[in-house]
This record gives C-alpha cells, structure tokens and sequence, in this order.
C-alpha cells in the first residue's frame, strides 16, 4: 500500500508533467518578479496585481485541462495564463503596452487573455468572469465539444451577486465548469472573517447542491487532486463543483496597497509555506527530482525572461492613428 | 441570402415579425439560442418567442431564473465560445442589473483583448411606457446604451423592420442591442418573407417633405408619421425620418434632410435630457448643416420624470401627436 | 401537557389578535377579489398581482411586529400592506391611480407603500426590496431605535443577485432583519425545481451562517411561530433569519397569464388548503370562534370594501400639470 | 452654518477636501456614516477617506462587501430610514453592478411613493481615464446618471468645490451623484475652513472673454481654463464654464454667454456621442441663444473608444490642451 500513502500528484502524473508543473511555478514567480521589478523601473503604466505565493493554485487547477478547454482568469491573472502556456513575450509585450502584446497593448496586465490556449481573458471586474464562464460551460454543452471551464476567482467575489446567479444556473444546467475560488484571505483589505459570512467559501456549494471542497491550495497535490476531480465530473455531464483553493498573496494588492491590514508576522509565516518549495521538496523526496535540478530550473527560467523582456522592449508601440481599431470587427487588420 | 422571397403577404405584427426572424435564424443555425425569463412554455411576458418553444425545445429555448445580470454574462459567455445567443430582457427596465456585463464585458472584450475574441450577442429590450406599468416598467433607456462604445443599437419601428434588424443583429459579429416598444407588439404592417437584413446604422426616410425635417424613434417615428398627414392638410410638408440605428447614427441622412429643409425637430419618448434628440441636435449643430439652419432646433422629449401610473398623467410625460403638430407648426412658423 | 398540543398562535396570543389576525385575511381576500373585479371592469389600469391563497404568509408574518418596525414588500403586495393595518380606501384609490391614494396616483398596485405604518413600499423590481431592508435594519442598529425589518420576497428573488449579497451583509454586520421568503412554487411561469439548485430556498441560509427554516405558508400558526422567533432574535440584537413560507398564488401571476406552466390539479389541491378556511377551522376548534362567525367576518369585510370603493372611485385624478411633482423634495404640496 | 470661517489657508489637495467635507458632515451630524469598500483602515482605493476610520470607528466608516449592488441599496435603505450615507465606489465604472438601485430605487422613490418618502442619499464615483487602469476602470459614465430624473449629478472640479458641493449633497433630501476625476485628487487649491455648501446646480464662470464660451466638466474645465490663458496670448478670449452640475444644469449661465460671444465649444471626456457636450449643445440651439450663434456648434469629447491601456493611446482618445486650443482657434477663425 506504500503508492496509496504517496500525494496525489505523484501517483497520478508522470515525472515528465511533474517538472513541468513546477517549471511552470518557477516560471510564473520569476515572471512576476520581473513584471514587478519593470513596474518599479517605470516601464509598466498603471496597476499591476500580483500572485506571487499562488503559483501552485494557478497550475494545480490546470493540470487536467485539455487543449479544448477554457478558463476564465481574474484581476490577478498572470497564473493562471502562464499555466495555460502563454507565451512570456508577448505578456511582457502587453504589460508594455506594446502591440505585440496579447491585447495588442490595449487590454494592459488587467485584460491579459490568449484565447488560443482557450484564455477567455483576466477581467477588471471582480466576478465579472463568473457568467462568462457559465456561458463558456452552455456552449460546450450545447455544442456538444465536452469542453470543460475553469472558472478562477477570488474570495472577494464569492460576495459579488454574479457569484450566486452564476453558480445557480451552472447547477441547474448541470453544465461542465469548475468554480476555482482563490481565497488568499483578503478581497484588498477586508478579510474573509469580515466580508463572508460562512466559515468556508465552499460552504457556500451546498447552497447551489453541488460538491464543495476546501484545499491547501500551496499544495500542488492537493489543488490537483481536488480540481481533477471536480473535471472529471464535469466531463461525465454531472455538472459543476466548487474548489476553494486557501493560499496567501505574499506581495500587496497592488502597488499602492501599504499592508495596513495585516501583519508583518502573518505574511512571514504564509513565506514559509511557499508552493514552489514545497512542491519542489516533495518532488525530491519522492525521487522525481534531485536537489540539483533547482538551479537548472531557475536559470531556465532566468533567460527565458530575459529574452522575453528583450521581445517586449524593442517590440513597437502600437499606432495613436489605430487607436480606436477593434472596437468593432473588421476596424484593424487581424 | 434566400434569393427570390420578397412577395408581399398578409399583415404580421410586430412581434409576430420578430417570432419569424428568431425562426428563420435558429432554422438556418444551430448555433442561435434563445435566452430569457419566461420564453419557454409562458411564451415571453409579450409573447413574442410564442410557441418557439414547442419547436426547437428546452435546449435552444432556455428559459433563464430571475438572473438578468448573470443570464446576460451567460449569453456573452456563450457568444464568445461559438453559440448564438440571443437574450431576451423582460423589460428594459431590468438592463439597469445587467449594466456590467453588457458595459463592462460584451461592448468592451473584444477592444480590450485587441481583437483576440468576438461576442455576436444580441439582446432585445421590451421598453418604453403607455402600459400602465409605472416608474420601473416604462423607461426608455436606449441612450445609456447608445453612449457606449462598443455595442450596435437600434430601434426598429415597423414589423418589417424589427425582423430585418433583428436577423441582421444575429448575423452581425458584434453585440447589438434592440429596443422593441411594448405598444408597437400588436401593430401590424407588411413583412417579407423568409431571410432578409435590414442594415444597422441606416436610417429610413419615411417622407418627404420640405418644410422641416423630423427626426424620430421607435413609436414616435409612427406618431411623427401620422402627424405629418396632418400637418400636410394644414400646407406643412415635412420629411419624416426614422432613425431606427441610434448607435451608428446615420449621419447622412439626417443632414442631406436639414440642408433641404433648414429646420430640425427630434422627437423621442426617452427622458428629454441627455436623451437621443440630444445627440441628433448636436451632431447637426456641430455640422455643416448648421449653416441651412432657419430657427432653433427643436426637442420634443419626455418628461423629467419617471412614468407615472396614473394613465393620464403618464400620456402627459411623453410626445403625444398633437405635441408633435403643435412643436412642428410653432417651428414652421416662426414662433418658438 | 393539554396546552402544548395547542397550536402556537392559540397559545401566543390573546383571541381579541386571533380574531384579528383572521379579520385581516379575509380582508385581504375580498380587498384583492373586488380589485381584481374592478380591475375586470376596466377600472383599474396597467397591471395587478394577486396574493389570494397567500394571505396567511402575509399577515403571519406581521404578527410580532411593532409600530416602530418596518417592512419592504413586492409586486405581489397587496397583504403585506393590510397586514401592516392600511387603508383600503387610500389603496383602491392607488389603484385607480387617484390623488387620494397612497402614492398620489402616481405608483399603482407595484409601488403600494405605507411609510406611516413601517411598508417602506412594494417594489417593481424582483429582489429590489432586499437591500432596502438590509438598510432599513442598518439604520435601526447605528440609532438604536430597535426596530426590526421584515424583508418579504419571492421563490423567484431568490435568485437574484441581490438576495445573495443582502443575506451576506445582513449577516455580517448583525443586523435586525427576517428575510421572509414567499415561496408559491413559481416565479412566474418557472417553478423553483427548475430555477432554483437547491431543495428548500432556507436550505441556502446555511450559507450565510443564519437560521433558516421551511414551514407550511398556508398554517398560519406555523408561519407565526417561525417569524415571531425571528424577529425575536433580530430584536434581541442577534443577527439575521430567513424564513421560507411554503404556499401558492391561486390565481394567474399577473391579467396575461394562461397558466400553461401548471396544472388546474395542482390548483385546486391547494385550493383545498385555504389559509383562510385553515385558520378558521383552527379557531372554532380551540373555542376561539363559533361557525356562525365567518358570516359576520365576512359582511364586515364586504362593508369595508365598499365604502372604501366609494372612496376611491368619488376621489379626484391628479391635476395634469403636476404629473412631475415629488420628483424632487420641494416640488410639490405635502 | 459655522458662519464666518471663511479665512483662506494653506492649500488642500482635491482629495484632502472630500476628506474635510466628510469630516465636518459626520461632526456636525451622527446620522451620516460612510460605507464604500476598503475605506476603513486602507483609507480608500485614493485614501479619500483617509484615517476617518480612525477618528469614526466601525460604526460609521463601514467597509463593505465586494456588493455594489447590495452595498448601494443598503445605503438607499438606510437613508430611506433615517441615516445619511455616503457611499463610496471604488471607480465609477462599479456604478454599472448598481444601476438598478440608483436608477430604478433611489431615483423613483419619492416620485413613485407620491412623496411619501425621502432618499438623501450621497454616492461617490472616482472618474476617468490617465491613470493607465484600462477600458474597465476608466470610464466617464456621468451622462447615464445625468439622463436620469429624481438624481442630481455634480463633477466638481476644484478642491474648494470638491468639498463644498460634498456638504451641499449631505445636506440634500434627494440623492446626489458626485464624480471625481481621479486626476483630481491630487491637485491643490484654496479651500475655505468650516462648513459651507456650494450650491448644486450652478455653474461657475471661471474666466471672462468675449470671443467664445467654452462649457466644460471636471477636469475638462482645467484644461479648458489653461488653453484659454494660451489662447488669450494669441488674442482669443474665451468665457470659461466650469458646468460643476450636470443634473440639473445651469442653462442661464451657458445662454447668457453664448449670447454674448455667439460661439460655443463643449469639452467633455466622457464618449463623445450622447455624452454631456450633446445635451449643452442641444440646450442651446433651441433656446433663444440660437440666434446669436455664428458658428457651428463645437463639441470636443472622448473618441468612440473603450479607454485603451498604453499610454499614447489613453491620451489620444480624450481631449488634450492642444485640441482644445486648436479647436478653440479653429472655431473662432471660422475654419469649421
Ligand atoms: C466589481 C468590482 N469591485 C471592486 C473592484 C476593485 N477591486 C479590485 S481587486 C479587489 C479585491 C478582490 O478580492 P478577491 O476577489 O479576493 O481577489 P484578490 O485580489 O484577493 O486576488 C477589489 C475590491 C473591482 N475591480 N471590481
Ligand atoms: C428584476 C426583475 N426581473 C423580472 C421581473 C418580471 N417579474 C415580475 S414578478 C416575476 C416573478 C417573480 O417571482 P417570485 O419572486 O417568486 O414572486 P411571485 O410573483 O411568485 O410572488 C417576474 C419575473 C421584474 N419585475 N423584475
Ligand atoms: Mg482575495
Ligand atoms: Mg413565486
């Protein structure tokens, strides 16, 4: 029985999708440390909203999503793009505002999206993505392609009405889309003691008569093992579920955000429970990787930035004179 | 795109007209969905999806809970993801819950993901007052919509022309939202056969006169119609427009009229403020047109006021036909 | 132990509220059947929703409530205003859209309100009324008036956005509010079997971490004991309830309704289920009336009704030119 | 009120003066509380409300849910019920979750109850583009609200305005909409000490000229009055209109210098078509000014564009100092 004691992740993926994973971890950190250390250099305008310390709820919850599949992504989104597989440059590109950007530098990190590997986009408004997501899910099933939809959002939202229309409809359909709540503890500076009124976001499932599940979501294993689940059952036709991945934002909301709500000693104990070192650890324990291989994986992920940074700033802007294209189909070349 | 079927036929109504053109659509595709509260077996608060239901079933006539901000956001979502929705709001009155989706996401998704992604939603409104139906059944609210960027929106104001629009809205790769006067459903008039478009953003010049110009929408390009009989008896010969698109606006027309006539009245049953005859008088005002202006342009508007329920009091907040002779007549001559 | 097989209202309260409680219903019953006879007639203009068979849930529901309490109410509001004690003059007078009326004429069936006697007002809008409560119950709390505020809506409000961020907020800040769901099977042609992912609408107030419970709307006892416990919470500073009437609209939803979403089975079960009778039955078997009462109770009523039609039909129309008075404070005489 | 407190001080910044108005209003009155999201210990998404929270407590600086919708309608509520809240959105573009209840609730309230009921209600809508936050959080929506009878709508442009119309609009019985342009806040002024109210619906004449009138809103109107020192340079001398309320709108302040300079330009950031510069125009060309009028009328506002994230982009799609002058001297050498 020694396989039944190993993670979830251990028993179910190969080795090969194993470093992928954390590949993909290590990438989206070193993607927004750079993204934040540009910001701070003055070459991202605006606001920028970062997840360092998610990594492993942004990839776990992707790692059963075929190519078919879509996801819906937040304010906080570069994650769950990368976890898809978007390309690093023209991320890069759009938080430059370059128009070989993602949004062709109209959209910004806020908008970012990559429908092609089924991104329907980040969204500036806090649940905004949740009907689309439905939507995405009606489509599927209507259309008959057995696309299931990951549908990424926060603790916030879960108090936002699009949450509860959203999950209602979803279950009375019983259409194919997992509800992947990000409970980093804050929506901004109000916790989830203060705005929420049940204990646990998935508390709420019951609500909608669909299974809930609440996650270490800084553990791969745990956020793969429950979110597969939930795609599963959604590709079998029995409907949604809902998966509370519980994880921690180690940076501010944003950057103007002075950390006034928290405390200094809460944000060092959520430090030691990063999802990367502990993925990382578990991999080695288990004979998946060597503790070697960490420097590897950082330094390819070193210069995969840099030559995406290198992309993105001597990519051109885009045209004042083309500033109004695609606001409807066929104003702008595509 | 059906060819040869423009033969004339028996009157339809207005909303018989817009039942044939959901038809003809979801016979053509597949992919076209009809979405809203009560359009399954009631048959929609008007009746106007009628017995589409029996026809194409429960899986392409859905009827939505009491949700309009999430059952709009469902609609957008399944546009972007390759169905055709179109999504059916009681009353206009209750876009005011699903301002963000069709604001914040259906105008804006595909500018923001710089043409990454296409939402063909359409959503049609029932609105306007003379129902008896008070403050929060009765609005008309097309200007809200009509300001933002992103979205198509008309007015249809014939049988005919709420099918042609409506089958052109669901073939048109960008959300379009239609608003459809409640008390125009039961009017009757001539409606081709089969599948044709009417084109969004033109507008229809009703008749032609030379005396002033007339900009209308919706029922009060009807009400303007008929008053212009009248005024035609009294010697006042007025061109009749009907907007029909508020968002294109169809500049062209409106100002080839002005230049000829040298007088502009717009009449609207929207809150006279901030309303469309805002925009119309504006965009003439700012035109070259402006130089064959006579006199002041005129807005005949509603009220600043919501609908009352009281029906005389609520005939007495928006343009009646004798307003419209009045207005017209006080222009024509001078005295305003 | 005699008294504890009592029903609860025959023990709560004296027989001079029972006798009350009953008047009121009928009331209701024969306020609401000559509206909807003048309504037949073409007096009454626009629309009108009927509550008969539902009277028992509205004025259950007031039992407990005090003159300082308040009440939102809905489309369907007709009892939840007699309930509260209104003037049936004032509101045939609304109806037929006079200046007499509890709106001036200017608002109709949809928008009946009572300010005086705590009905902050029906509400045209589904769910509408909820976050008005939630204010309503905000403001007894920060002035301490302790006041208490039933919140009325429907199965089909349920579903609404609004219904969920209200029972949030309710719960959160503690506040004095019963949230009474009317729930008659339908929200117009949908039935909650198929709007509604859950069993029991009160099922959902888990989610809010509030007590919720389901009773027979037609008992009037049951309907009584649940809210009166409620609102006695809410008054004892204890935070939020939601309490679900189960009971049925024995007419069409509104004048253009054809009924072809139920049966004219399902009808006349419930109609057999009379709130009315029910109650009625209930008092004559605890001694509280005799049989030959109803009689009575009716010719009351009808006298009632008629002078209140006299009323309103001899009440003048609103003056034309003052269609836009009370737009604003100031405009207009008060 | 606190009568003669009106020495001039150091100055304020836009933002320090809505802080000073809250703070004068929640002395002087125990009825009026705050409630808007993050404005408790994070001191606002623009620290506006600063460390009230710490003056007032939880009881007064409420922090709500991520709920526009249920947080506007609560506020409705409660100052349906005695309490007199202001209410905070985080950006205006929030306003679109709560539309049903500012438009459909606390706007007919008192009109659809006969009078029966006061809603004195304050909202908050951080405004506009330049801050690089993209089509979702930089949009100038105020013609929505300002097409909407029962509300009244100000934009104040000035720090001293900023807190004068702010204690007019606390002490209002009717629901007031404020729209602060985000560019503001950080701007300073003089602002009198103590409590004084601006009146809603008055326009302010920030600069005489003679050879045009420029009508402009919030941050508009600086840019306007900057252009217009320029301009004065180069021998234009435009009347600058700091409109300050769009609901309701000061029309004899605009007429009385539109008859007198017989040129008029609105600038606006809002979408151009069916923005607030249509309704200035329109007003104008029916009213008798219209024949003082020698030009077309000129109106300056946002491209028909959700607001685009780089940089060059955002600014290109609203008016800038350079448009304004070139338009002003366009217009006044008769070049339109
Ligand atoms: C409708 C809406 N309200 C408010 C905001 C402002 N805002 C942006 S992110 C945020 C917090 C969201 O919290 P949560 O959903 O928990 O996501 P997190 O930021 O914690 O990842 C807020 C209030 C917004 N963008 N949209
Ligand atoms: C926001 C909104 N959506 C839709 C409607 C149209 N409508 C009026 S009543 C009603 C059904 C409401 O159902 P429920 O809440 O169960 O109340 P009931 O009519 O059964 O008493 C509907 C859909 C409305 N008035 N408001
Ligand atoms: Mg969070
Ligand atoms: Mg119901």
């Amino acid at each position: 029985m020694a396989s039944s004691n190993m993670p979830y992740a251990v028993r179910a993926y190969e080795r090969r999708r194993l470093a992928d994973a954390l590949r993909k971890m290590i990438l989206i950190r070193k993607f927004e440390e750079a993204a934040e250390a540009s910001y701070m250099r003055g070459l991202i305008h605006g606001t920028m909203h970062l997840s360092i310390g998610q990594e492993a709820s942004a990839v776990g919850s992707c790692m059963s999503l075929e190519e078919r599949d879509k996801i819906t992504s937040t304010h906080r989104g570069h994650g769950h793009c990368l976890a898809r597989g978007a390309d690093l440059g023209r991320m890069f590109a759009e938080f430059f505002g370059k128009e070989t950007g993602y949004c062709r530098g109209r959209g910004g990190s806020m908008h970012i999206a990559d429908v092609e590997r089924g991104n329907l986009g980040a969204n500036g408004i806090v649940g905004g993505g949740l009907p689309i997501a439905v939507g995405s899910a009606l489509s599927a099933k209507r259309l008959g392609t057995g696309a299931v939809t990951v549908c990424f959002f926060g603790d916030g939202a879960n108090n936002e009405g699009a949450f509860h229309e959203s999950l209602n409809m979803a279950a009375i359909w019983k259409l194919p889309v997992v509800f992947v709540c990000e409970n980093n503890l804050y929506g901004m500076s109000m916790s989830t003691d203060r705005s929420t009124a049940v204990g646990n976001i998935s508390e709420r499932a019951a609500a909608y008569s669909m299974p809930g599940a609440t996650v270490d979501g800084n553990d791969f294993s745990a956020v793969a093992e429950a979110v597969d689940a939930a795609v599963a059952r959604a590709r079998a036709g029995e409907g949604p579920s809902l998966v509370e991945n519980m994880t921690y934002r180690l940076r501010g909301h944003s950057r103007s955000d002075r950390n006034r709500y928290r405390t200094k000693q809460e944000i060092d104990d959520w430090a030691k429970r990063d999802p990367i070192t502990r993925l990382f650890g578990m991999l080695v324990s288990h004979g998946v990787m060597a503790e070697g291989d960490m420097a590897e994986l950082d330094g390819d992920a070193a210069r995969k930035i840099d030559d995406a940074l290198a992309f993105a700033a001597s990519s051109p802007d885009p045209k004042v004179e083309e500033a109004a294209f695609y606001v409807y189909a066929g104003s702008g070349a595509r | 795109m059906s060819g040869r079927s423009e033969r004339v036929r028996g009157k339809l109504s207005y909303a018989e007209a817009i039942r044939e053109a959901l038809d003809i659509a979801m016979d053509r595709d597949e992919r076209v969905v009809l979405m809203g509260e009560d359009i399954g077996v009631y048959g929609g608060a008007f009746q106007v999806t009628g017995d589409l239901f029996g026809k194409y079933g429960p899986e392409r006539v859905i009827d939505t809970p009491i949700s309009e901000l999430g059952g709009a956001g469902v609609a957008i979502g399944a546009a972007m993801t390759g169905l055709r929705p179109v999504f059916e709001f009681q009353f206009s009155d209750f876009a005011a819950l699903a301002m963000e989706q069709i604001v914040n996401q259906a105008a804006k998704l595909r500018y923001m993901l710089g043409g990454a992604v296409s939402v063909p939603v359409v959503m049609r409104f029932p609105a306007g007052s003379g129902t008896g139906a008070a403050a929060q059944h009765s609005q008309s609210i097309e200007a809200w919509l009509g300001h933002v960027p992103g979205l198509k929106v008309v007015q249809p104001s014939t049988p005919e022309d709420a099918k042609g629009l409506l089958l052109s809205a669901i073939e048109d790769p960008d959300p379009v939202m239609i608003f459809e006067h409640k008390l125009l459903y039961k009017t009757k008039g001539h409606v081709p056969r089969g599948h044709y478009e009417t084109p969004i953003g033109e507008a229809a010049l009703r008749r032609i006169g030379h005396s002033l110009t007339i900009v209308a929408t919706s029922i009060m390009a009807r009400k303007s119609l008929s008053a212009a009989e009248e005024l035609a008896r009294q010697g006042i010969h007025a061109d009749v427009i009907d907007l029909r698109s508020i968002r294109p606006i169809d500049r062209e027309t409106v100002l080839a009229s002005v230049r000829k006539t040298g007088r502009l009245m717009c009449v609207y049953e929207g809150v006279k403020t901030l309303g469309i005859g805002a925009e119309i008088s504006a965009m003439v005002a700012e035109s070259d047109a402006f130089d064959f202006l006579e006199a002041p342009i005129v807005r005949l508007g509603g009220a600043e006021c919501p609908i009352p329920y009281n029906p005389e009091l609520e005939k007495s907040v928006v343009p009646q036909e004798p307003d419209i002779l009045e207005a017209a007549r006080n222009l024509v001559q001078g005295r305003i």
